[in-house]
C-alpha cells in the first residue's frame, strides 16, 4: 500500500473554506433578486459584468504573482456582487467594472491573494469610484419602473435618501415605505427585511459573529439618538439613519468580512465600535454620500493596532494566571 | 483548582465524533508474536505489608511503563514518597476518536485492575480512589460499569483535548495513574511477571474488524494490520491516535511501544486538493484549550520571526492539534508550530550543550 | 554563480547609480510630497524638475566652501544653512517660472518652496560631503535625473488619466476622465505600483539574463508549474531541506545578485 | 472656541499633513524602527512647530504688502525656522543633556522638514486663519495629525512584512499602496478639492 506521509491529525472537519466563502455568495443573492423586482433585468445585468470582471482579474492577478489559479476561490464573487449591490441601478456599465478591477489589482493584488489583504476590496472599489465619477452615482432611478437596459436621458432620475438628509432636509418616506424599502436609493440596499434575512442565514452558518453588525447598529442608533433634527424625535432620527445610508448593508455584509476583521472577539468590538464612530463622524462632517463605505476603509487600517492592543491583553492574562507547565 | 483550569475547561475544544463502537465492546484479544521474557520479578508474599517502597521496588522491576505519558510508573510513585496523598485517580480517559485502549482493559481485566488500584491505596492511605472515564460516548453496544469491585467509577466530561485538563483540573494533591500500568502492577504483585506487552487499538474506516489487542512490545504495526484485517488501501496510517499520531511510513519497521494506544488506519474520501490561504475565520481560536491565538502564530512563524512567536505564547503549545482539526483552509497550523518549536529550542541547546542531552 | 565584470547591464547600472539603481523616490523614498501629490500634469513636472535643479546642485556643491568659512563653534550650523542656501537659489527660480507661465505656479502651490527642506536635500549633502566637486556633481546630476523621471511618468500618467491632455493638447483615445487621480491617495498608489513596476523590471532583466546563460528548462518548468501547482499535491511546508532547496531555485539567486553585487536595497524582508 | 475646536481637527483629519498633502519626514525606514522614538521625534517638531507658528504669524503680518511676496515669504518662514532651531539646540544643550543626547542628530531633521515648512506657509496662504489663537491650534492640529500618521503606518509595518506580497511589491511599494488606501479613505471628509 502507498504510504503516503502527513502531519497530524488524520481526520478533519467537513467544513471547508471555498464553502465559507460560497456562503457569503448566496446570502448575496437575495438582494440581487429585489433590485430585479424593483428596477428590472438591468441590475441584474450590471450584477454579471461586475462579477466577471472581479473573477476575470483575480484569476490574472494569482497567475502574475504566481500564486497559482485558484477558480474554487469565491471571494472575488462576493466582491463584485458587493460592488454591484452598492450602485444606482441606472449607474452605466463602466463604472462598476472599474470599480471591480481597481478593488481586485490595488487592493489585493499588491497584499498577496485572497487571505492577505489588509483592506476590504470592495469597499476601495466604490471608494475610487465615487471620488472619480461622483455625479454620476449621486442620483437613483424611482424603484418599480422596469429600466430599458441602454440608460439615456428619458430615464428619470431623483434624489437618494441620504443626499436629502446631507442638506439638511428631512426625508419624507411612510413608515411601511421604509418597511418595503421602495425608496430611492442603491441597488440591493434599500430593503431591510431582506437582508436581515440573509444575516439569519450567514449567523446559522457559522460565517458571521453576532455581535459586530450588532455593536456597530448600537453604536449607531446610540449616536444617531443623541444629535439629530430638531424636528426629528430620537426614535425616528435612528431609522432614518439607518435606512438612509446604505448602512444596514454594509454591516451585514463588508463590515463582517472574515479577512479584513481583528482576530479575538474583544478586538472585533472594538473594531466595530470605531467603524461606527468614524462612519458618524463621516456623516456630519464629510462631503461624501456613502460615508459608511469611507469609513469602513478607514478603520481596516486599525486592524492591526487592535489586534496588538487584544493580544497584549491576553498575554498579560497568561502571565497572571501562572503558566500551566506540563 | 485555580482559576486557569475552570476558565479553560468547559468552552474551548473541539466536539469530535467518537466512533469508539466495534472495538471498545468486543473483548480483549492476545496477539503475542514472542514468548514472554523469562526475567521474574520478586512478587508479594501473603503477609507481607504493602508499602511504598515495596510498590516501587516492585515496579522497578517489572519496569511498569504508565502508558499516558511512557514515564516509568517507579518514577511517578517516588515523587509521592514525601507528598501527602487526598486521592488516587485510575485514569482509563480516552478521548480521541477511535482509541479506546484503556476503557477496555478496565472493562475486560476489572479484577486486575480493581486488584492494582487496592495495592495503591493501601501504600498511600488516601480518602478516596477511583477510576475514571470519558463522558461524551455515544453509541456503544456495551454499558460502562459505575463501580468496579468497591472503587466508583467517575464520568469526567469536557471537549477534545480533556484529558491533560483533566488531570489539572483534580489539583495537585492527586496521584492519577494509567489503568493498564494498575494491571500490570496487579499482574507483577500476583505472579511476579515482568511487563512486556501493552494494550492497543487497531481502527480506522479501513480496518476490517477494529478490536483492542493486547501485544508485546515491539511487535511491528504490519503484523498488527494483517491480524484485524484491510478492507481497502488506507491513505494514511499512523501509530498514536488520529490527532496527535505520527504517519507510518513503513509498516514492517515501525514497532509498538508501551505508551502508543492505537493504530489508526483512515481512508480520506475526497482527496483536498482545494487548499486556500487563512482567510481568518476565527474558529482556531475558538477551539484552542490554551487560549492561545494559531492564526497569528502561523503567520508570524511562516516569516520566521522568533521573539513575536515566542511572545504571543508557542511555548504554550501542547499539540493537540484541535485547531489543525478544525481549521477549514485545511493549514498544519499545529505541525508549523510544533516543528518550529523543537526547531528553535533544540537550537538554543545545541548552543549550550550536546544535543542527545535534552 | 557571480555576475561577470564586464556585464553589460551590471555596468549599466553602476553608471546611472542614481536614476536606476537607487532611484531617491521609488526606492530610498525621499521627495515623496513632489511625486505624490504635486505634479498633476506635464507641464508641473517641468517646472518642478527645474526647482529641483536649482534647489538641489548649486547648494551640495557651494556648501563645503561656505562651511570652512563658518567659525568651529557654530559648525552644528550645517543643516540650516545648506536649507537657506537653497532656499536662496530656488526662489528667484519660483519667480521666473512663475512668470514664464503663471498657470503652472498656483496649481504647484505651496510644494515648489518646499525643495530647499525636502529629505532629498539633505541626503544629497550627506552623499557628497567628502567627494571632490566634479565626482560629486556627477552624482547630484544623477540623482536629479533619477527624480526627474519619476515626476514626468507620474505627470505624464496622471494628466492622461485625470484630463486625457499631453502638455494641455487633447488625446483623441481618452473617452473616460478619472478626475480623482489627482487626489494624493491616488497618488501614492500610482507612486507605489511605480515602485514595483522598477522592481519587477529589475528583477526580470536579471533573471532572463541568469536564464540565457542557463538554458530554457527551468523557465519552462516554471511556467508550467504555475497552472497545476495546486493540482498534483498540496502547499509543501517549507522544513530545513526545503528551505536550502529553494535557495537554489533561480528565483531566490536572482534575489541574492540584486543583495550583494549591486548594493543594498530598501527591502525590509 | 468652537472654531478652534474646528480648526483643530481639519487640521488634524481632513487635511492631514500626512494623508491628504503627503508631507513626510525623512528617510521613511530610518527613523520608524521604534515608535517612542518615533513619538518624541513628532512631538518635538510639533513643539518646534508652534513656536515658529507664533514668530510666523507676525512675521507674516510684516511682509503681507510687499511685492515680492512669494519670494520673501519662502525665506521669511525659514529663517524663523532657523531661530527656533538654534534657540532649541542652546536650550537643549544647556538644561535637557540627556534628552540631546539621545535625540542630538534627529534634531535638525526635526526642525527642517517638509512638515514644518509646509504648514508653516499653508497657514500664511491661508485666508480664514485670521487670529493667532487660530494659527497656533492649525499648527498643533498639523502636527499631532502628521505623527498620529506616521504612528498608524509603523502600527502596520509588521502587518505588511508578514503577508506574502509578491517580491516585488515587498518593503515600499506596499507602504505607500497602504498609505494610499488611507488617504483614499481620508477623502471622504475632503472630497475632490485639490488640496492647494
Amino acid at each position: 500500500m502507498k504510504m503516503n506521509a502527513k502531519p497530524f491529525p488524520y481526520i478533519r472537519a467537513e467544513e471547508r473554506s471555498p464553502m465559507l466563502m460560497l456562503d457569503t455568495a448566496i446570502a448575496l443573492i437575495p438582494p440581487f433578486f429585489m433590485a430585479c423586482f424593483y428596477y428590472g433585468m438591468r441590475s441584474l445585468a450590471v450584477g454579471a459584468f461586475t462579477v466577471i470582471a472581479a473573477v476575470a482579474a483575480n484569476w490574472i492577478s494569482d497567475l502574475c504573482s504566481g500564486r497559482g489559479l485558484e477558480w474554487w476561490d469565491a471571494s472575488p464573487v462576493v466582491t463584485g456582487m458587493i460592488i454591484a449591490l452598492l450602485m444606482p441601478a441606472s449607474v452605466p456599465y463602466y463604472i462598476p467594472i472599474i470599480a471591480a478591477l481597481f478593488a481586485i489589482f490595488v487592493v489585493k493584488f499588491p497584499y498577496g491573494g485572497t487571505g492577505h489583504n489588509l483592506f476590504n476590496p470592495a469597499a476601495a472599489g466604490l471608494a475610487f469610484v465615487t471620488l472619480c465619477f461622483g455625479d454620476q452615482l449621486a442620483n437613483y432611478p424611482i424603484p418599480l419602473e422596469t429600466l430599458p437596459m441602454t440608460v439615456d436621458e428619458t430615464v428619470k432620475l431623483t434624489q437618494g435618501a441620504a443626499s436629502l438628509l446631507k442638506m439638511g432636509a428631512i426625508p419624507t418616506i411612510s413608515m411601511e415605505q421604509l418597511a418595503l424599502g421602495n425608496f430611492a436609493g442603491p441597488m440591493g440596499t434599500t430593503n431591510i427585511l431582506v437582508i436581515a434575512a440573509c444575516l439569519i442565514y450567514l449567523l446559522i452558518r457559522r460565517n458571521v459573529k453576532w455581535y459586530v453588525p450588532l455593536t456597530y447598529l448600537a453604536t449607531i442608533s446610540l449616536f444617531a439618538s443623541r444629535v439629530h433634527h430638531e424636528n426629528l424625535s430620537a426614535a425616528e432620527s435612528i431609522i432614518v439613519e439607518l435606512v438612509a445610508g446604505s448602512l444596514m448593508f454594509v454591516a451585514v455584509y463588508m463590515l463582517t468580512e472574515p479577512v479584513t476583521l481583528p482576530k479575538r472577539p474583544m478586538g472585533k468590538v472594538l473594531y466595530a465600535m470605531t467603524a461606527a464612530v468614524i462612519t458618524m463622524l463621516f456623516r456630519y462632517y464629510g462631503v461624501v454620500l456613502n460615508s459608511a463605505v469611507f469609513a469602513l476603509l478607514l478603520t481596516n487600517a486599525f486592524t492591526p493596532l487592535f489586534d496588538r492592543l487584544v493580544e497584549q491583553g491576553h498575554i498579560v492574562e497568561r502571565s497572571v494566571t501562572g503558566s500551566e507547565d506540563e | 483548582m485555580n482559576l486557569h483550569n475552570l476558565k479553560f475547561w468547559s468552552r474551548k475544544g473541539v466536539i469530535l465524533e467518537q466512533k469508539k463502537e466495534p472495538a471498545l465492546s468486543r473483548d480483549l484479544q492476545q496477539f503475542f508474536s514472542s514468548q514472554p521474557t523469562s526475567a521474574t520479578a520478586e512478587a508479594l508474599k501473603e503477609g507481607e505489608t504493602v508499602t511504598l517502597e515495596r510498590l516501587i521496588r516492585l515496579s522497578e522491576e517489572a519496569n511498569i511503563i504508565d502508558e499516558q505519558d511512557g514515564k516509568p510508573l517507579a518514577k511517578i510513585l517516588r515523587k509521592w514518597l514525601t507528598k501527602p496523598c487526598n486521592r488516587i485517580v485510575a485514569d482509563a480517559i480516552d478521548d480521541e476518536p477511535y482509541v479506546s485502549s484503556q476503557t477496555n482493559p478496565m472493562m475486560k481485566l476489572s479484577a486486575d485492575a480493581a486488584y492494582g488500584l487496592r495495592l495503591l491505596q493501601t501504600a498511600l492511605q488516601p480518602k478516596s480512589a477511583e477510576f475514571a472515564v470519558y463522558k461524551e460516548m455515544y453509541y456503544l453496544n456495551c454499558r460502562i460499569p459505575t463501580k468496579i469491585e468497591e472503587f466508583p467509577v467517575r464520568k469526567m466530561g469536557g471537549k477534545y483535548p480533556m484529558e491533560k485538563r483533566a488531570v489539572r483540573r483534580l489539583g495537585d494533591d492527586v496521584l492519577t495513574v494509567g489503568v493498564c500500568a494498575l494491571i500490570h502492577l496487579a499482574r507483577a504483585a500476583k505472579e511476579g511477571t515482568v511487563q512486556s506487552s501493552c494494550f492497543v487499538t487497531v481502527a480506522g474506516n479501513c480496518i476490517g474488524n477494529p478490536a483492542n489487542l493486547e501485544v508485546t512490545i515491539g511487535t511491528p504495526v504490519s503484523a498488527l494490520i494483517d491480524r484485524c484485517g484491510l478492507i481497502t488501501d488506507p491513505t494514511y496510517l499512523a501509530i498514536g491516535s488520529a490527532m496527535k499520531g505520527i504517519a507510518v511510513l513503513d509498516a514492517d519497521n515501525t514497532l509498538v511501544r508501551p505508551n502508543t494506544n492505537a493504530i489508526i488506519a483512515i481512508k480520506e474520501s475526497k482527496p483536498n486538493l482545494r487548499r486556500m490561504d487563512c482567510i481568518g475565520c476565527g474558529r482556531c481560536l475558538e477551539v484552542c484549550p490554551e487560549g492561545l491565538n494559531p492564526m497569528e502564530l502561523y503567520r508570524t512563524i511562516s516569516v520566521n520571526r522568533r521573539e513575536s512567536a515566542k511572545l504571543l505564547g508557542m511555548d504554550r503549545c501542547i499539540g493537540c492539534a484541535a485547531c489543525s482539526y478544525i481549521c477549514p483552509s485545511r493549514l498544519e497550523l499545529c505541525e508549523m508550530i510544533q516543528s518550529r518549536k523543537e526547531k528553535w529550542n533544540c537550537n538554543k541547546q545545541e548552543v549550550k550543550g550536546n544535543e542527545n542531552e535534552r | 554563480m557571480k555576475m561577470s565584470k564586464n556585464n553589460w547591464y551590471r555596468r549599466f547600472l553602476l553608471a546611472t547609480k542614481g536614476i536606476f539603481l537607487q532611484n531617491p523616490i521609488l526606492t530610498l523614498g525621499l521627495a515623496l510630497p513632489f511625486a505624490v501629490v504635486a505634479c498633476t500634469s506635464l507641464q508641473t513636472a517641468v517646472g518642478l524638475s527645474i526647482g529641483a535643479l536649482m534647489a538641489l546642485i548649486p547648494a551640495a556643491l557651494l556648501l563645503p566652501y561656505v562651511m570652512k568659512w563658518i567659525p568651529q563653534q557654530l559648525q552644528w550650523l550645517d543643516y540650516p544653512i545648506c536649507a537657506l542656501l537653497s532656499a536662496v537659489f530656488l526662489m528667484p527660480t519660483r519667480l521666473i517660472t512663475g512668470s514664464l507661465s503663471p498657470a503652472l505656479m498656483d496649481s504647484v502651490g505651496v510644494y515648489f518652496s518646499l525643495f530647499c527642506v525636502s529629505s532629498l536635500l539633505f541626503t544629497v549633502k550627506e552623499k557628497c560631503k567628502e567627494k571632490e566637486p566634479v565626482r560629486a556633481l556627477l552624482t547630484l546630476i544623477r540623482m536629479w535625473l533619477g527624480v526627474v523621471l519619476v515626476l514626468v511618468l507620474m505627470g505624464c500618467i496622471r494628466e492622461v488619466l485625470g484630463y486625457g491632455t499631453i502638455w494641455n493638447k487633447p488625446l483623441t483615445f481618452m473617452k473616460i476622465r478619472f478626475s480623482g487621480v489627482m487626489v494624493s491617495g491616488l497618488g501614492f498608489i500610482l507612486l507605489g505600483f511605480l515602485a514595483a513596476l522598477g522592481k519587477k523590471l529589475h528583477r526580470t532583466i536579471l533573471s532572463v539574463q541568469f536564464w540565457l546563460r542557463d538554458g530554457w528548462p527551468k523557465l519552462k518548468a516554471k511556467v508550467a508549474g504555475i497552472f497545476e501547482k495546486n493540482e498534483k499535491e498540496p502547499k509543501k511546508i517549507m522544513d530545513e531541506k526545503e528551505l536550502i532547496h529553494e535557495e537554489e531555485s533561480a528565483e531566490q539567486l536572482v534575489e541574492q545578485i540584486t543583495e550583494t553585487v549591486l548594493g543594498k536595497e530598501q527591502d525590509n524582508k | 472656541m468652537m472654531e478652534l475646536i474646528a480648526v483643530f481637527s481639519a487640521a488634524l483629519a481632513a487635511e492631514n499633513l500626512f494623508f491628504a498633502r503627503a508631507f513626510d519626514f525623512g528617510n521613511m525606514s530610518r527613523i520608524n524602527r521604534d515608535p517612542k522614538k518615533l513619538l518624541t521625534y513628532g512631538g518635538l517638531s510639533t513643539l518646534i512647530l508652534t513656536v515658529a507658528g507664533f514668530l510666523a504669524y507676525g512675521v507674516n503680518r510684516l511682509i503681507a504688502g510687499t511685492v515680492l511676496y512669494n519670494y520673501i515669504s519662502g525665506i521669511a518662514h525659514l529663517l524663523t525656522l532657523v531661530l527656533v532651531y538654534s534657540a532649541a539646540y542652546f536650550l537643549m544643550g544647556k538644561y535637557a543633556a540627556n534628552f540631546f543626547e539621545k535625540l542630538g542628530k534627529y534634531l535638525p531633521f526635526a526642525a527642517f522638514n517638509c512638515a514644518t515648512l509646509g504648514s508653516l506657509l499653508l497657514s500664511a496662504k491661508d485666508v480664514e486663519l485670521d487670529s493667532l489663537a487660530k494659527a497656533l491650534t492649525y499648527h498643533l492640529g498639523a502636527g499631532v495629525g502628521f505623527t498620529a500618521a506616521l504612528l498608524l503606518i509603523w502600527s502596520l509595518r509588521q502587518r505588511l512584512s508578514s503577508c506574502n506580497a509578491p517580491k516585488s511589491f515587498r518593503g515600499l511599494p506596499l507602504q505607500l499602496i497602504t498609505a494610499g488606501l488611507i488617504a483614499l479613505a481620508l477623502v471622504g471628509l475632503t472630497g475632490n478639492q485639490l488640496p492647494a
